[in-house]
């Protein structure tokens, strides 16, 4: 059975950091933008083999379901297609990879393999807490503050980001009536004849 | 079915088979089903489909290919198969490609959450209503690669118009199931549904009451706007009239399926029907009972089950039998209700449709939960001593109790359904002006 | 899950990912793409937390909780930042974070 | 309840609901919608077309065999039921004015078609589909009121229905056929064989129609069927038949020979009278006809359009053509018109030469007196060439006069050939210089009218 569980986990670690460095590499905005999605699900499934199972189902709602479509629109709504001009990388990209590589084998790889955690044996089958009732309890009560701030913090991003996006239409377009119409065209045909 | 096959094998073959290999079959078994039933559903539901249409609109109806027409669903589906499929030369080859695969898997995982009859469900998730809408969700990434693909303006138009309508009616759709989720304290689907029987008083145990399996939770307000809510937000996640612009052949020639053809568009129309089917589905379990209905508890009573495992497992056979026949009966209504609508009602606009979503649908479903959480704390609350005076509500899940909260939702729920369509008025227009206002053409119907 | 994948090959993807995200969002001049290095930044905090969670306090649910929590953040940011880029395409006419560097206008 | 709409005016029509309460009237749509679907379940909005009175049941809609027609209701949106009619099974009966291709009448009884080919039809035809050629009296050569070969293009043919609307004659009608599609491209050139149609078919798809065009139709047709010698204007696949028949008819008018006059009368009665007198059985009903015909026939029949008496074996053959002479001169004597008696009855050779031989000598006579006719010749000519025209008009005079003796001699070989021998070369031959002299004529003639304006 564990042969059976590693051989998983190796197969989603792979998917995972295989999308995440396609996302990186690919020169099309949109096919990063799909290799992002895909990273997004290897997670999801990663969560599922933690048995953590409302959060995974909840980044599949969030992630895949809506943030991955709020990229995808906003690459379409600014993706002039002459996009091709300059390229997609800076010119000293390799500093920038430099620095990640560096932070990777150098300072977190030791820290993480050097620690011996202290895992602590699963208590009984019953206590594991994976589900959304447990959850729901600690929001209401420990963590009742940051929800609550956690609630304001969307409403307000949502708000700014409409603010933001919102295009002011010079003169939006009315759809009139044919009784407001006829009234209009009156009125007009009135102040024409008074000049 | 883990624990019918578990039976059959150990205890009637008498051969020990090993834990694993029992989960292996009986999953196997349900798969296999699964992806056996889902295509079937497909062929039947367009051939029903096109028949009622048919007769509402004073016509025959495919009637030529087979008796009474039912090989029409075959014929289309060779046609769709033998049709030669063109790929536009400029599309994304990969992703025009994926595209089709993508809408349609997400209909496949929801079908594993449907339970058909009493024990007869492929998982049970304790998160299986929020899995459901959560993978409905990733159809829509689907649509939007399609969209992009085909290189080809009236397709990426269609696809952001069909994936900004499903995102946008996802939001009323689940916080009308959100009270469901309240009413039953749990997201498993097969919870869900044992919470509906009894006879119409849902969450209140009265002695005396038979278990017909009729404890719907359309018989409380709460329930009923939660359903007329749900049922909009499902005709819009499912693009079915009067919120079918995505495809709608007048405005943008196919919507986002207008450069493909042959397999990949048939894959696109069985994405959709299973689409419609599934939310027909959620509809009748959660607020219809699914396969609750007289005559299913007294056979489960004798089945082979947790409960009782010196069952018969006849009556497993025929509780499953029966409970799929109601399941069944009732998604194909409501399917029914859909094609209804389809025959009467015409096509939004894309405003209008956005409009109607956020500013009346939206709200309606706000109030339901806060008159849903009313009827919780009416009927299950213990009374703090001190609130003396309200003893004479009687014990926490008393009729009396009911009775109450029901009239109280009622009154709540009515106030803001009116509230809500006389808002929607556009505000600088009295009554009259209404009238005087032309909606079609030069004469006024009142 | 414990006993067959040790804590640290779990936290090591989650290092891997979070570099990769790192170097995504120095790299790369389109807007968008930083938006989605600091996503996938983002989702590999997460694993770490869930991680913690499962292996070290299976009793107490905060892992999940704070795991919650982040997905909020990134779903507020992701809309903010979006805003941002598409207010800026509008102005700028153009996507590329390095042409956008005067305060003027 | 139908609501007079002027232009841009504003009316408003109050249902009689008070409040417009939101969702009340969607769910009186879906109410409408359902009453459709429950009852298209069991009523259809057609019934058959009662053939007869009593056949007017109501449940006769759903008789797949007879034809069906839809029923109208005053107010159409009372109506419920389905509307389709599963066509190959069910039919429904095309109104009289349907049109789809054109087709060729012929009388039943006689067998003889309308057509006097006279090519009204050929030239209204808007896509040129329509082409024919006249018949010719296989004796003298000349035009018979006709028609040889009638070809329509049916592929090409777009059922205006100009035709059977210019044609004088209610010779070509529109049929209502339209189950025309084949395999092979050439059959949708359709023949005159293929083209004819009994009157009596047509009465049945159009009786209004054919009420109406029926009197003028058969006045026309009787004044024709005299002036076709032989079998010519009989439609070809009744050809034999209505031959053998006369050739009966015409014995059983020897047999009895003292009434010989009688039947001569009779056939000169109108063709009304016919039909009443018809005898019981159709064999003997066909006899009197064919007697009715031959006696017709004979009275008419140049002498040398005997051609269709040729196969009487007995000296009964002599006799008649004996009566038949006697008509033609008297015919020939009486007639006005110059065309006609040329053609309707060349008279004996001589004559025939004798008249050729006067016209020359006038026209050589006008040819030198006025020089200025010639102005209507093409500007080409120059005066002094007026003698040169009038030679001209006196050698085609000679060849006329010559010709004409020739067409003596002919005339006692082409009876024996059979009267169907499509036109053989040597009629044509013939014809030829007799046109040339009546082309002198109408010059000469010309010249004097434009000589006498002149003055």
């Amino acid at each position: 059975m564990e042969l059976l569980i590693q051989i998983i986990f190796v197969l989603i670690s792979t998917l995972i950091l295989g999308a995440a460095v396609m996302v990186v590499r690919t020169r099309n905005v949109i096919h990063s933008a799909l290799w992002l999605i895909a990273s997004f699900f290897g997670i999801g499934a990663l969560y599922l083999l933690l048995e953590a199972e409302f959060l995974a189902i909840a980044q599949v709602l969030i992630y895949v379901g809506a943030i991955s479509v709020l990229i995808l629109f906003a690459i379409m709504l600014t993706h002039n297609v002459t996009s091709g001009e300059g390229h997609k990388f800076y010119q000293r990209w390799w500093l920038a990879l430099l620095v990640s590589l560096m932070l990777f084998a150098v300072i977190l790889v030791p820290t993480l393999v050097g620690q011996d955690w202290t895992i602590t044996a699963r208590p009984s089958e019953e206590s594991a807490i994976a589900g959304a009732v447990e959850m729901g309890t600690a929001f209401m009560r420990e963590y009742l503050l940051p929800f609550e701030i956690a609630a304001v913090l969307l409403l307000v991003a949502l708000t700014g980001a409409i603010v933001i996006a919102y295009e002011e239409r010079a003169q939006r377009r009315r759809i009139l009536t044919l009784a407001q119409e006829l009234a209009l065209r009156k009125q007009q045909q009135q102040n024409h004849a008074e000049e | 079915m883990a624990d019918v096959i578990n039976h059959v094998l150990n205890t009637m073959l008498g051969l020990n088979a090993p834990e694993w290999l029992i989960i292996f079959i009986s999953n196997s078994i349900a798969v296999t089903l699964i992806f056996a039933i889902a295509p079937l559903q497909m062929l039947f539901m367009t051939y029903f489909e096109r028949r009622a249409i048919a007769r509402m609109q004073d016509r025959l109806g495919p009637n030529r290919v087979g008796p009474k027409g039912i090989f029409q669903p075959v014929a289309d589906g060779v046609k769709m198969f033998t049709k030669e499929d063109i790929v536009p030369t400029a599309a994304d080859k990969m992703v025009h490609l994926l595209a089709p695969c993508v809408v349609a898997a997400p209909v496949m995982f929801m079908f594993a959450v449907i339970p058909w009859g009493p024990g007869m469900y492929a998982v049970d998730l304790d998160t299986g209503l929020l899995f459901f809408f959560a993978i409905s969700s990733v159809s829509a990434v689907g649509l939007m690669m399609a969209g992009w693909a085909s290189y080809n303006k009236f397709a990426l138009l269609g696809a952001m118009r069909a994936v900004a309508q499903m995102v946008s009616y996802e939001v009323p759709a689940l916080i009308s199931i959100a009270v469901i989720v309240m009413l039953t304290n749990s997201m498993s689907i097969v919870s869900i549904i044992e919470a509906q029987s009894g006879l119409f008083i849902s969450q209140v145990d009265v002695a005396g009451i038979p278990d017909l399996g009729l404890g719907w939770f359309i018989f409380s307000p709460v329930g009923l706007l939660g359903f007329i809510c749900f049922f909009i937000a499902a005709l819009a996640e499912g693009e079915r009239t009067p919120f079918d612009i995505p495809e709608a052949d007048s405005e943008i020639v196919a919507g986002y399926m207008t450069e493909y053809s042959g397999m990949k568009f048939a894959l696109f129309f069985l994405a959709q029907y299973l689409l419609n089917f599934l939310l027909c589905a959620i509809t009748v379990i959660t607020f219809f009972g699914g396969w609750q209905g007289p005559g299913i508890s007294w056979l489960w009573s004798m089945a082979v089950s947790e409960a009782n495992p010196a069952g018969n497992p006849i009556f497993n056979v025929l509780a499953g039998i029966l409970g799929t026949f109601y399941f069944l009966a009732k998604t194909y209504f409501f399917f029914f209700v859909m094609i209804w609508i389809r025959g009467a009602f015409p096509r939004l606009r894309v405003d209008q449709l956005m409009g109607f979503g956020w500013k009346f649908v939206i709200p309606l479903t706000i109030v339901n939960i806060f008159s849903a959480s009313l009827w919780i704390g009416w009927i299950r609350w213990e009374l703090n001593p001190d609130l003396a005076f309200l003893s004479a509500l009687g014990e926490p899940y008393s009729f009396a109790r009911w009775g109450f909260a029901f009239v109280a939702t009622l009154v709540m729920n009515v106030a803001a359904y009116t509230l809500m369509t006389r808002i929607n008025r556009s505000p600088d227009e009295t009554i009259d002006e209404l009238v005087a206002d032309q909606v079609f053409g030069a004469v006024t119907l009142r | 899950m414990i006993n067959a994948v040790p804590l640290s090959a779990v936290l090591t993807i989650a290092a891997a990912l979070f570099c990769i995200g790192l170097f995504g969002a120095m790299s790369r001049r389109n807007a968008v793409s930083i938006l989605m290095g600091v996503e996938l930044m983002l989702n590999s905090v997460n694993i770490n937390l869930v991680a913690f969670w499962r292996y070290l306090q299976p009793d107490l649910i905060t892992g999940q909780v704070f795991a919650i929590f982040v997905i909020t953040v990134a779903a507020a940011e992701a809309a903010v930042g979006l805003a941002m880029v598409i207010a800026i395409y509008r102005s700028r006419q153009t996507v590329y974070i390095d042409t956008v560097d005067s305060m003027k206008g | 309840m139908n609501i007079p709409i002027e232009r841009g005016k504003v009316v408003t029509v109050a249902r009689g609901q008070s409040t417009s309460v939101a969702g009340f009237s969607l769910s009186k749509g879906l109410g409408v919608v359902f009453r459709h679907w429950r009852r298209a379940w069991f009523e259809k909005q057609h019934q058959n077309v009662p053939a007869t009175a009593s056949e007017s049941a109501p449940n006769a809609g759903n008789d797949k065999s007879k034809p069906t027609a839809f029923v109208t209701l005053e107010d159409m949106s009372k109506s419920y039921g389905t509307f389709t009619v599963e066509y190959p099974e069910q039919r429904i009966k095309l109104p009289e004015a349907y049109r789809n291709m054109p087709v060729l009448l012929y009388d039943d009884e006689t067998g003889h078609e309308l057509c006097t080919s006279c090519f009204q039809c050929q030239r209204i035809c808007p896509p040129q589909v329509i082409h024919m050629t006249q018949a010719k009296d296989p004796a003298s050569g000349k035009p018979v009121p006709s028609v040889a070969e009638f070809i329509i293009e049916y592929d090409a043919c777009m059922s205006c229905g100009f035709c059977a609307e210019v044609c004088p004659f209610d010779a070509i009608k529109m049929d209502h056929e339209f189950e025309l599609s084949t395999h092979d491209h050439p059959s949708l050139t359709v023949y005159k064989r293929d083209l004819n149609r009994p009157v009596s078919y047509y009465e049945s798809i159009a009786p209004g129609f054919w009420a109406e065009a029926r009197e003028r139709a058969y006045k026309k047709l009787a004044t024709n069927m005299k002036r076709r010698p032989g079998a010519i204007g009989i439609a070809p696949h009744l050809t034999e038949k209505i031959t053998a028949a006369q050739a009966q008819a015409a014995q059983a008018a020897a047999a009895q020979a003292p009434a010989a006059k009688a039947p001569a009368k009779k056939a000169a009665a109108p063709r009304a009278a016919d039909t009443a007198a018809a005898p019981t059985d159709k064999e003997a009903k066909l006899a009197a006809i064919r007697a009715r015909n031959a006696a017709q026939k004979g009275g008419s029949a140049p002498a040398a359009g005997t051609a269709a008496d040729a196969p009487l074996p007995t000296d009964k053959e002599a006799k008649l053509a004996a009566i038949r002479a006697r008509n033609a001169a008297k015919k020939g004597g009486s007639t006005p018109a110059a065309e006609t008696s040329a053609e309707e009855s060349p008279p004996t050779d001589d004559k025939a030469a004798r008249l050729a031989a006067i016209r020359a000598r006038n026209a050589a006579k006008k040819g030198d007196a006025t020089p200025s006719e010639e102005s209507d010749q093409p500007a080409a000519e120059t005066p002094p060439a007026n003698d040169k025209a009038a030679r001209l008009a006196a050698i085609r005079a000679r060849n006329a006069a010559q010709k004409a003796t020739e067409a003596a001699e002919q005339a006692a070989d082409s009876a024996t050939s059979t009267p169907e021998a499509p036109a053989s070369s040597s009629e044509e031959g013939k014809p030829l210089d007799e046109k040339a002299a009546r082309l002198a004529e109408i010059r000469a003639r010309n010249a004097a009218r434009k000589k006498g304006d002149q003055e």
